[in-house]
């Protein structure tokens, strides 16, 4: 009995409560519906149906589903020329890491719902976001595989220039209120007003890193298919291919929250009462559909663009968004002034 | 899948190497990878590429994974069973490959189609041409990453494709033109829909502009990538497009001026800059004047009357229930006569003007039912110098832009 | 090989936790239904062109006809994928290739002979330089047609699916590891003997 | 035949280019065929490729097996030059079957390098002076049958059976 308690007082310590039920479950869930949003979105552009048979009344909800159960059913091959330990690892400790950050994010401002306490909140956050795409890297450089080697090198070449541009953009909130308490910023956000409209600088920059930071279109570079075929992942197969997959869509979940707490105004217009419906779920479900929306528009930009060349995209990040993501920056520390 | 073995010195004896493996040493920063034969940026061959960085520095064109030995086959089968068998070749232009065999053919058996004939090839060789772009195009769109121009390529390529398939019967493989003439007669309503396809087609044009040509990623992309200056494409004997892009204003529609086409009105866009997006643009242009052509075939066929669209020669042999059914329906029935047709000595060389370029037939008959040889040298085998030396210098990345671009298909290539 | 046992001090014995939770699964909680039906709808052809029946393969997915609302989806590598539609004629070169992607991937796995030339040679059946596709892989389903329109694309799809789905053939693979399937095709050595010279 | 336009006068262009060498020149149906003897193959080629020739559109072998000697053709044209490219030229000369070997022109027309190689797998015909000279095509033990010879013979059913 006493197992029992300890395992259901470890389920229910607040920072792994939400990284397991908000960060597995629903984000499953949301990735599914991102998923299906892509190639539904995409099928509409392009004039035609889209997954629809596996499941008519859905529309083709389950189709995700479908690829997923059928991933995880498949052998998953383990090539004889592949470092295994690391081929195996990398991709699960990537999956785990992309949704780590949900541990120290606030879906409320009744402070018994908190995960963590939240003086540092934001700089714990973004600290562990940052950890994720290095295994990335790792899962190209264990495949042993000529394109998953260039693969992984284009993943590098990206996350040193997303990367930082995602912490200046997301640290302009900071500076403008003087604190990394993530709490304050979306209470202050009901004071003044959302950040999108206070500083829209940084929320572009935001929202391009979160673009490339995940490969979404126009910088899907590291997993371009016409030339480096499925990038770091190519010799995965299985279940393996499938966590590699889903740790993409996971990581671009974490930053589309965090999104939506700094710039789109967090669980507003709810005010959190005391209870946990009123305190903790309805404000959670305001957070994620905020995060849903950012992911669903990032998503959308698949059936418009191209993707852009290695060394555009590079020359894009350092020589516009980088100075965009400093300018708001610049423009936070402004408005702490005036404020 | 690399051989260890190829790997050591080159020996002056070795002559019948590897396929594509050259015999050599490999420098250490140099990495080679090989894109092909499955690979979503290979299309059916083999690049045996050698990386430095991001750029690539050398490239080495494995071809030869579609070979069917279609001039071996032609020596062993009746001339009207090279027909369908050369379509094969590039089987979504089917009539433009076809028919510079066709014509070589006649050349030998010295027999002109009646312009009728001449006009419906011609309408056939255009929407064949503006079928073919269009699924250049589209895979041109999935290779640099634009899922969207590939889907809304292929679906107005479903027009031209039902057009061609109301007029002879086939989606794909017509083998329309046949000797002295063409199998069928516009059929009833034809006109009204090569127009409204028509219609349809230059309402889009405008539309694929702006999701795709005033798209700054694609423009990115394609500007400037794979310059071919035009000294360099005339020497490397490139066709269609390709050399049109790098300003050489020759198209063998009007250098051999077959078929119906002298008489046609239309013009040859030629672009200056070399680079993929000319490349790109030429194909926009030349939708835009097969559009017009189309047009002027439908008019001229739709006001003259049916008369024999076979050469006398051989129409003059079908009984008159045939020539009455022609008249109603359209339909002719292909004379027993071709099965055997004997062709006299001689030797006859044809080219014409596909979507990728000039294909060139040489026919050489020695009085037989059979060709004595047939040599066929197709555009995307004469666009093939492209890989070795224009893409060395480019970065991985434009790889599949210069591909896509001067719209290589394997299967034309390798025959 | 050390390597491998290596990575064992980590991950544990793969094989033999693979082996029990399959078991487990299949055996105990009746999963192979769910792997049809997940398979059935999860079909992704492998991006591996082999001839000119590819123009048609292509406009399956076009808005027109649009392949993709079964589920299938042209996918990129051979490891991520489960199905392989041969595109008309395959040549000597291109059957090592195709041998190899097919073994690449991983099970259960499906093949697609489409258009004539890859039922018997077609128009080519006489040519020096074709193999037969059936003495490469093992094929499911055959698609006529030179070549085949694309409705009869997706219904070769439809039909491998209702395959998949009333003989249970992907919940059977899973459980059973192999398919017995294979007494036409020759070894590998054979078809791709020219690779050595 | 039908809309054969030609603004220049082939004959006359190639007597001027091909001054001092040995050569016949015959008029076929859709291209002017030169011949000249093996040994000045080169010389032609270099003259005519200075006349304004400057791609070859095709690399034609033919097979005599009865006279025991192959012909090669090399169609040339003009893209630099506008006049010149509504005519075809085939610069021919002929090399016996059992000692197979021409010269290479890849160095003359660049735009030869793939055709050569892909002679060579189908003829056996070994090109001297070629930079790289391998298969194209076909695999090691197909390229072995020179599948283009005539005394190669590929099985073919009629179109009708007849009766037995």
């Amino acid at each position: 009995m006493s197992l029992l308690q300890l395992l259901l007082d470890i389920v229910f310590y607040p920072p792994i409560f939400q990284v397991l039920v908000v960060g597995l479950i629903v984000s499953l869930i949301i990735v599914v519906i991102t998923i299906w949003f892509e190639r539904k979105a995409a099928a509409r552009v392009q004039r035609r149906l889209g997954p629809y048979h596996v499941s008519p009344q859905l529309g083709g909800l389950l189709q995700p589903l479908a690829d997923l159960v059928r991933y995880a059913f498949q052998e998953p091959i383990i090539p004889r020329t592949v470092d295994a330990a690391i081929f195996v690892v990398a991709p699960v400790v990537a999956a785990v890491l992309s949704i780590i950050p949900l541990g120290a994010v606030p879906f409320t401002s009744n402070p018994a719902y908190w995960p963590i306490p939240m003086e540092n909140s934001l700089l714990i956050a973004l600290a562990l976001s940052t950890v994720a795409p290095l295994f990335i890297v790792l899962t190209g450089w264990a495949s042993n595989n000529k394109f998953a080697v260039i693969g992984g090198v284009r993943e590098a070449f990206m996350i040193t220039a997303y990367e930082l541009i995602a912490i200046v953009a997301m640290l302009a909130p900071a500076a403008t209120l003087s604190t990394f308490n993530m709490v304050d910023i979306v209470e202050a956000q009901a004071s003044l007003t959302w950040f999108i409209l206070l500083n829209p600088l940084a929320f572009i920059a935001a929202f391009l890193a979160v673009v490339m930071s995940t490969s979404g279109f126009p910088y899907e570079i590291p997993e371009s298919e016409n030339e480096v075929v499925a990038g770091p992942y190519s010799e995965y197969s299985g279940i393996l291919y499938g966590v590699n997959m889903g740790a993409n869509y996971l990581r671009r979940f974490a930053l589309s929250i965090l999104i939506a707490i700094l710039f789109l105004g967090g669980w507003l217009p709810v005010q959190p009462g005391d209870g946990l419906v009123a305190g903790y779920l309805i404000p959670t479900i305001v957070v994620l559909a905020k995060a849903l929306i950012v992911m669903l528009v990032a998503s959308f930009l698949r059936a418009v663009y191209a993707r852009f060349r290695l060394d555009q995209a590079l020359e894009g990040a350092w020589k516009y968004v980088f100075p965009l993501a400093l300018i708001g920056l610049g423009l936070g520390i402004i408005e702490n002034l005036l404020l | 899948m690399k051989d260890p073995e190829a790997r050591e010195e080159p020996s002056s004896g070795a002559k019948i190497g590897l396929p594509g493996f050259k015999v050599r040493k490999i420098e250490e920063e140099v990495y080679e990878v090989f894109i092909g034969p499955q690979h979503p940026g290979s299309g059916h061959m083999r690049l045996i590429t050698r990386i430095d960085g991001d750029v690539i520095v050398d490239i080495d064109p494995d071809i030869g994974y579609v070979h069917r030995t279609m001039e071996k086959l032609a020596e062993g089968r009746e001339y009207i069973k090279n027909i369908p068998l050369f379509e094969r070749m590039a089987i979504h232009d089917a009539c433009n490959v076809t028919v510079p065999y066709v014509r070589a053919v006649e050349k030998l058996l010295g027999v002109d189609p009646p312009p009728r004939a001449k006009y419906l090839r011609s309408l056939l060789c255009e929407i064949n041409r503006i079928a073919a772009h269009l699924y250049g195009f589209g895979i041109m769109g999935i290779f640099i990453g634009h899922s969207t121009m590939y889907m809304w390529s292929f679906g107005d390529r479903e027009v031209f494709i039902d057009l061609a398939e109301r007029l002879t019967g086939a989606r794909q493989t017509h083998s329309y033109p046949v000797f002295g003439g063409v199998k069928r007669d516009m059929p009833q309503g034809f006109p009204e829909m090569a127009r409204k396809a028509v219609r349809y087609m230059r309402k889009r044009l405008p539309e694929y502009e702006k999701i795709f040509f005033e798209n700054p990623v694609v423009r990115d992309r394609l500007e400037g990538v794979g310059v071919i200056p035009r000294q360099v494409a005339a020497e490397l004997g490139l066709v269609g497009p390709t050399a049109r892009g790098s300003s050489i204003k020759y198209d063998a529609r009007l250098a051999e001026g077959y078929d119906a086409y002298p008489e046609l009105d239309f013009e040859i866009p030629v672009y200056t800059e070399g680079d993929s997006l000319a490349r790109t643009y030429v194909k926009i242009e030349e939708i835009k004047q097969s559009l017009n052509i189309i047009e002027q075939c439908v008019s001229w066929l739709e006001t003259r009357e049916r008369e024999a669209p076979m050469h006398p020669k051989f129409w003059e042999k079908s009984p008159p229930l045939w020539k009455k059914v022609y008249q109603e329906t359209g339909r002719i029935k292909l004379l027993p006569i071709f099965a055997s047709l004997k062709v006299p000595p001689g030797r006859a060389v044809a080219r014409g003007e596909t979507a990728r370029g000039e294909i060139i037939y040489y026919v050489e008959s020695d009085g037989s039912t059979k060709p004595y040889r047939v040599r066929i040298v197709s555009p995307s085998f004469r666009n093939l110098p492209v890989f070795k030396y224009i893409v060395p210098g480019h970065r991985v990345m434009d790889l599949p832009a210069i591909y896509g671009s001067i719209d290589y298909f394997p299967p034309e290539a390798d025959r | 090989m050390s390597k491998m046992e290596e990575a064992k001090i980590y991950v544990g014995n793969i094989d033999e936790s693979a082996r029990k939770a399959r078991e487990l699964l299949l055996g105990k909680m009746k999963l192979g239904r769910l792997v049809d039906w997940a398979t059935a709808f999860s079909l992704w052809p492998v991006h591996l062109t082999t001839s000119c029946c590819s123009t048609e393969f292509a406009a399956t997915w076009s808005p027109r006809f649009d392949a993709e609302q079964y589920g299938a989806l042209p996918w990129v590598g051979s490891r991520q994928t489960n199905m392989i539609i041969i595109e008309g004629t395959v040549t000597t070169k291109m059957a090592c290739a195709l041998r190899i992607t097919w073994e690449q991937m991983p099970p259960p796995k499906f093949v697609i002979a489409m258009g004539a030339c890859s039922l018997d040679g077609g128009i080519f059946y006489n040519s020096y330089n074709i193999v037969k596709p059936w003495q490469v892989v093992p094929v499911d389903v055959y698609l006529p047609g030179c070549p085949p329109r694309p409705e009869t694309v997706a219904r070769a799809i439809v039909t491998l699916q209702r395959k998949i789905r009333e003989k249970s053939i992907a919940g059977k693979w899973v459980e059973e590891g192999w398919r017995p399937d294979m007494k036409y095709v020759k070894p590998k050595e054979d078809v791709c003997s020219w690779w050595r010279g | 035949m039908s809309g054969e336009q030609e603004t220049v006068d082939l004959e006359g262009l190639v007597s001027k280019a091909l001054e001092g060498i040995n050569y016949s020149i015959s008029r076929e149906k859709g291209y002017v065929e030169v011949s000249v003897p093996l040994e000045s193959l080169r010389e032609a080629a270099l003259r005519l490729k200075n006349a304004g020739f400057d791609h070859v559109k095709s690399l034609t072998i033919v097979d005599y097996i009865k006279k025991g000697e192959f012909k090669a053709m090399y169609i040339v044209s003009s893209y630099l030059s506008e006049e010149l490219s509504g005519g075809l030229i085939a610069l021919s000369t002929t090399v016996k079957r059992d000692k197979a070997k021409l010269p290479s022109l890849s160095d003359v027309w660049i735009s030869l390098l793939f055709q050569e190689r892909e002679v060579y797998e189908m003829f056996g015909i070994e090109f001297e002076g070629h930079p790289d000279l391998r298969l194209l095509l076909l695999a090691p033990h197909i390229a072995e049958l020179k599948p283009l010879r005539k005394e190669f013979i590929v099985k073919e059913e009629p179109i009708i059976r007849k009766p037995k």
